[in-house]
């Protein structure tokens, strides 16, 4: 019934369902572009010279044609329809220069997009027909295959072996815990020290000379704390008496006696 | 079959032959042993030109297949590797001719979304890959081309690709409004010659 | 490569080369569609004599095969050093120390199981050997440490691993980390109950 129709194109019909309805395939297309590229096509031209006014007429009629066969057609296409409409009215209409984009840019941006696809399409089908490896080119059908045998050199150390020999033998036995001494004078410690030390000086002497001469790092400082304040404790006795003659200047023990 | 088989020549024969798949010289010197390859492949390919297997070179790999012109005799009891969509063609075409490129950008070619199934099919074959980010807003995720794809499709390198160069010099791998632009110029002023077009590179 | 590279010649070779296995001069016949080979395959064969691919007869049927000179190319061993794993060191360790040992004595001083592959692990190191079965009920298999053992740690003889009292001096022995250590970490697995997977690492 449509190959009667003047139009150089025919509607894909899916047979499968001929009986009672006809039914148009728009599936058949991806979306307007590949109809209008399908439509283009049919102008038998060089799609650079194509007459995008032509295209438009015959898409906007194949559409018009769709839903007189009240078919289902997806938005897209009715929305490229509407857009065509549009440009072919703006082709026809005189030229107005304050319509930006002028209608033939439009249409010329058009048609390089059918270029550009069919372009792609093309080279999608050059690329398919080429000598491809599994179809028209094998490689070997029973590779021995390049195996790598990784075989694990294992490592261990001496010390590690014995280390763990002990971790084993340590594991039977019952742990005991054991606080470690850490280097600090008690404050016990200090108020006897300085105390004996203090009898033995008869002037003013400094804090740090009371402390032991071998005391370094943590001990020493833990030693200078204690002494300190051991020499508080002793000047609160009355047993010291203390002097300092400006902030952070030596501390000065004399014996009160 | 030629005067004197050399030993690299033999040992690079049997390895590329036992191979399952392409090897780099690189891969292939690793497992040979040795530091350097010389001329060895080009010389082992000349040697087997115009032989019912050849060695060829695809995007830096080399393999031993069947001569092409030979495709009658064996294609007759294979069947036909993966049926790909014309969805899928079209969008294995787009990022060959154009990679890096983005979905939106294949998208705008084809005039269609793509659908989910049609990039997975073309990774799951191994012929495309993800490429970074386009440092755009959205930082879209980029598509190229595999070694994979010159393998199974014959080509030393993406320069092999049908008619490429062709379509760069026709500007038809330009984006539609790099083209527009083009024209625009060329017709404002004929002996332009922008020396930044063209190239998508 | 050689003359002129004829065309049954280059079939066969193609076919031959593609096949999944080794065919017989009849199947080849029936792929490459001719009725009659004539001498073409010992031909075949004569051309790849001393390549690194041969083209071989097994039993009436024909394959390429890597020339068997080849084969190392095919097969290579890279040794990977790997760290032996703690309770492997243990049991090493162990069985050095007290050998020779079976199985449920090294998990009677460990104090945890071990598995199976703990001790593949050291035999395949070559760092233990089966050592006879001890004439007890269920005579179990006993294990010693091998001379590759004392190679390996740099030792003259077993005598001279360190003794307990030196591994006490050395701080080797501290209960007081080490046990808090191993106590910490088989809390972890005291509860599994799979006799090969008491494994504390």
């Amino acid at each position: 019934m449509l190959g009667d129709d003047e139009d150089n194109f025919d509607l894909p019909l899916n047979e499968t369902h001929s009986d009672d309805v006809l039914t148009l395939d728009l599936d058949g297309w991806e979306g307007p572009l590949d109809l209008l590229l399908t439509l283009a096509r049919a102008q038998k031209v060089d799609l650079a010279k194509i007459s995008i006014l032509a295209l438009t007429e015959q898409y906007i009629a194949f559409i018009e044609r769709a839903r007189a066969l009240k078919l289902e057609i997806a938005a897209d296409y009715l929305v490229m329809a509407a857009w065509l409409a549009y440009l072919k009215s703006c082709l026809l209409l005189p030229k107005d220069p304050t319509v930006d984009p002028s209608p033939e840019e439009l249409a010329l941006r058009l048609q390089l997009r059918l270029q550009r696809l069919q372009a792609m399409r093309e080279a999608g089908a050059r690329l398919m027909g080429r000598d491809r490896l599994g179809r028209d080119v094998f490689g070997r059908g029973n590779p021995e295959g390049l195996k790598v045998i990784r075989k694990a050199a294992w490592d261990a150390s001496l010390y590690e072996l014995i280390a763990a020999y002990g971790m084993v033998q340590a594991r039977g036995d019952e742990p005991v815990h054991i606080v470690q001494r850490r280097p600090v004078m008690t404050l016990d410690q200090a108020i006897e020290r300085v105390s004996r030390m203090v009898g033995a000086v008869i002037d003013w002497t400094s804090l740090e000379a009371f402390l032991p001469i071998e005391a370094t790092g943590d001990y020493r400082r833990s030693a200078l704390a204690s002494s300190f304040v051991a020499a508080l404790e002793l000047a609160r006795q009355g047993r010291v008496a203390l002097m300092q003659e400006t902030a952070f200047a030596p501390l000065m023990l004399r014996s009160a006696a | 079959m030629i005067g004197e088989p050399d030993d690299l020549l033999r040992a690079i024969e049997a390895a590329l032959f036992a191979a399952e798949g392409p090897m780099s010289p690189a891969e292939l010197m690793s497992v040979i042993g040795t530091d350097g390859l010389g001329d060895a492949l080009p010389r082992l390919a000349a040697l087997y030109a115009g032989r019912g297997i050849e060695l060829v070179e695809r995007g830096g790999r080399w393999h031993f297949q069947t001569a092409s012109d030979l495709a009658h005799i064996l294609r007759r009891t294979r069947e036909e590797p993966r049926k790909l969509s014309r969805a899928g063609i079209e969008t294995l075409a787009i990022i060959a001719y154009h990679e890096p490129v983005s979905r939106a950008e294949i998208e705008a070619i084809r005039g269609v979304q793509i659908s989910k199934g049609t990039l997975d099919v073309l990774l799951e074959a191994g012929w495309i890959r993800p490429a970074g980010r386009r440092e755009t807003p959205g930082r879209p995720l980029l598509y190229a081309t595999t070694p994979s794809f010159l393998t199974h499709f014959g080509l030393g390198s993406r320069k092999d690709l049908p008619g490429i160069a062709d379509l760069k010099a026709a500007g038809l791998l330009d984006p539609v409004d790099l083209a527009f632009e083009q024209i625009q110029m060329e017709k404002g002023d004929t002996g332009s010659d922008d020396p930044d077009d063209g190239e998508d590179e």
